[in-house]
């Protein structure tokens, strides 16, 4: 298949978040940022058993409510309804990012605005004159959990790559990110720089390292 | 005997004068002492320093009472809504200050504040722009950014059950930051859906000791903000 | 009445216990050290309501049991059987030394080796050879809480006095004792050292000084 | 299915291994998970280096540990007992370490490796023997010294329910150091007077949430120690 051709290539959302579901291990207690992230929490794979945490105070984080099933004050980090699963509990923040910091949760997955080839990641601030910073638990998130995924579009909106050499906006994190989830490809930080993993279906190796803007190893 | 409840929210926040630093129970609308900081606007008490995750919703609670100039230094994490304009607005004017921490680190310096421990070291921000100007250290081979305890004057936090003594239970999600918030305030105040029997709380359920609580009222049908909000309503 | 009567003078362990509880304001949360300090609990003066912290993780401790009533599991810092009063809660060592660390605790009553005229408090160890130190929570305590107060007999078995210029013991805290209750006085620490505040029944400030080893400012 | 059951305490502590770092929950015996410590005896594991508050009473439980010299170092803040000449006497010997650690400090300590805190301030032990050689620094006008955190490899703990998940709740205050060692290990160990069915605790009353928890052996009818000891027993 060319990469003129009109067939759609490539991951959509929903696609990208079931592939990072599949390498999230049995029994794995995970976080998910919101966006993207949060769309991993329906593509648990079969015979699998994950506990999501929410930053606000939540073990044991289940589906969406249906509608009209809303409890006022049972909502997620992304101030949304959730529901409960049986062995589920309530702490407060200190006790929640205790389990961020502390090195219990497993995996988290986050969405970015750029990642470097180092592994950086920039997810919370343009840094430009005006722009209201507001950084939540994402730094405390990179810098407590071992396993930091992050699922985005290959590129922004206007074609700029995310996937960079150096992060020009602030960062949330260094060194933090392992692999990522993007609409084209699966990418390791490895520390020879990014890696391509996995190509989403109809994409080329040339189309995603045009879209990058770091080199890419190849594919092992 | 030992009771801390009083009649009304006017009369439970009458202690808090110009200037004090007031910590703010909730996480976006979720455990936000609504009608505690209604009270606190039809007081006018004025240059405050609020610390809250947030930064409040539409033009009722929180908002609103940035939005009335009563607050001149916000202390949180995430100080956008897509429901409020009220703090952007004022801070691009200039007109308010904003200290950003991480969500985790706002909750440990309050924690801290609580449990007198003046100063910790956490990996969280380390070589992002919110360490600058902080002390850094390497401990076992990691670097680590010291900061330092977050006190308040006054807390203000909604619970579910309250009795005199001032145990407290609460309600899912709403728990978040008020239990720390009791801890690290000097004089906390709390609005309550029930004020029940001491004892009626088994001791084991307790989640805030009494020894953090010092004015309770009861709120027994407390306003959601954004059915406030739905409603297009605004505060005062 | 002459020092030299044969009249019993001065307080007994009871009598100090109960003169260290007319000074604890209503409402007060108070932690109580092992030994006579624990006798306090049985004289709260009428119309008083105090609330007792054990460290061990209880606000709202009763009395002691009746014979045959203990719960196993429900002690006091001194490992003995104790009860609850409504309002009670039960909590981790973590948030229990945030009580007393967090100048949360209005009140503590302990015991002493030796009170320096500077407030300095030895209670946890000789520093002999052999000697098996045990500090327990009394060095947090004296560090927390705003108010301590000792209670003690004036002298050891062997008579040395326990009030002292400085403490030969190694210390508990620095400057951390407000008011003493001895068998013979209530004894003020004050920026000037020791003062006298009162005397127990039949004891002349001259029989207290001669069994103090530093220097008391009169009754004012 | 997460199901962190296991059938007995002898498995249950299998994975303990010489040279290991244990955290032992209890105050005295209120709290002490008699039936893994024994099985600890049972497989003979030396080297250990063992935190709990106290040093064991009698002959049973953590004094049996200490006195068949499987612990070659303790960390507590109180080794003196009315029941136990088992420490004392290897401590006169020279044959047990002995670090000493005021009670708050060492709670706090275990919480901070829980939490990922490695050090933090205190005011506890400033001008006493048991700061010296520790850094000190002023801080807002007061002397505080610096303490590092407290992790183990493993923590052993009594509860009173559990689920597969791991929750726990304890009985009274047997609560005390435990639910901050299940924080402050790479593995924790529990053992639980009942398992019940995940959610069968109300998610408003778990005190340890299951992610703390690693191994769960159910021992329905717990020794107590003092028991034991009136009856002149001894382990093994």
């Amino acid at each position: 298949m060319s990469a003129d051709s009109r067939k759609p290539t490539g991951w959509s959302r929903e696609q990208m978040a079931a592939r990072a579901a599949r390498d999230i291990p049995e029994g794995s207690y995970v976080n998910l940022g919101i966006g993207i992230p949060e769309l991993v929490a329906r593509f648990v794979p079969e015979g699998r058993e994950f506990i999501y945490h929410t930053e606000n105070g939540l073990l044991g984080m289940g589906p969406p409510p249906a509608a009209g099933e809303e409890e006022p004050e049972l909502i997620n980090a992304g101030k949304k309804p959730v529901t409960i699963v049986p062995g589920a509990s309530f702490f407060h923040h200190a006790d929640s990012f205790a389990m961020i910091r502390g090195g219990h949760i497993d995996v988290c997955v986050l969405g970015a605005m750029q990642v470097s080839a180092e592994g950086d990641l920039a997810n919370w601030s343009t840094g430009r004159p005006g722009a209201i910073p507001a950084v939540g638990g994402a730094m405390d998130l990179v810098a407590g959990v071992e396993t930091i995924f992050v699922i985005t579009q290959h590129t922004t909106k206007t074609g700029e790559p995310k996937l960079v050499e150096r992060c020009s906006f602030p960062l949330t994190g260094k060194g933090v990110v392992s692999r990522i989830f993007t609409d084209l490809a699966v990418v390791d930080v490895t520390p020879a720089g990014f890696r391509l993993s996995e190509l989403a279906p109809g994409v080329t190796e040339a189309e995603v390292r045009e879209k990058s803007g770091a080199p890419l190893q190849p594919i092992r | 005997m030992i009771d801390k409840t009083i009649d009304s929210a006017a009369q439970a926040v009458s202690c808090i004068g110009d200037g004090a630093v007031v910590m703010i129970g909730g996480f976006g609308e979720v455990g936000s002492p609504v009608e505690l900081i209604h009270a606190l606007i039809d007081q006018g008490t004025r240059d405050l320093t609020a610390i809250n995750n947030n930064t409040g919703n539409g033009e009722v609670g929180l908002a609103a009472l940035i939005g009335n100039g009563q607050v001149a230094k916000m202390i949180c994490s995430y100080p956008r809504s897509s429901h409020s304009k009220v703090f952007p607005e004022l801070y691009r004017a200039g007109e308010i200050e904003l200290e950003l921490v991480p969500q985790g680190t706002l909750a440990e310096r309050i924690r801290a504040g609580g449990a007198g421990i003046p100063a910790f070291f956490t990996p969280t921000a380390v070589g992002t722009p919110l360490a600058e100007g902080k002390e850094v250290r390497e401990l076992e081979g990691r670097t680590y950014v010291m900061e330092p305890w977050l006190k308040a004057d006054f807390a203000l936090v909604k619970c579910d059950s309250a009795d005199r003594m001032g145990n407290l239970t609460y309600h899912q999600t709403a728990r978040n930051f008020a239990p720390l918030m009791c801890m690290a305030a000097a004089t906390t105040i709390v609005q309550a859906c029930r004020v029940v029997e001491a004892g009626a709380i088994d001791p084991e359920h307790v989640v805030t000791p009494g020894i953090f609580v010092d004015r309770i009222v009861e709120v027994a049908e407390p306003v959601q903000e954004s059915r406030l909000i739905a409603e297009g309503r605004s505060y005062p």
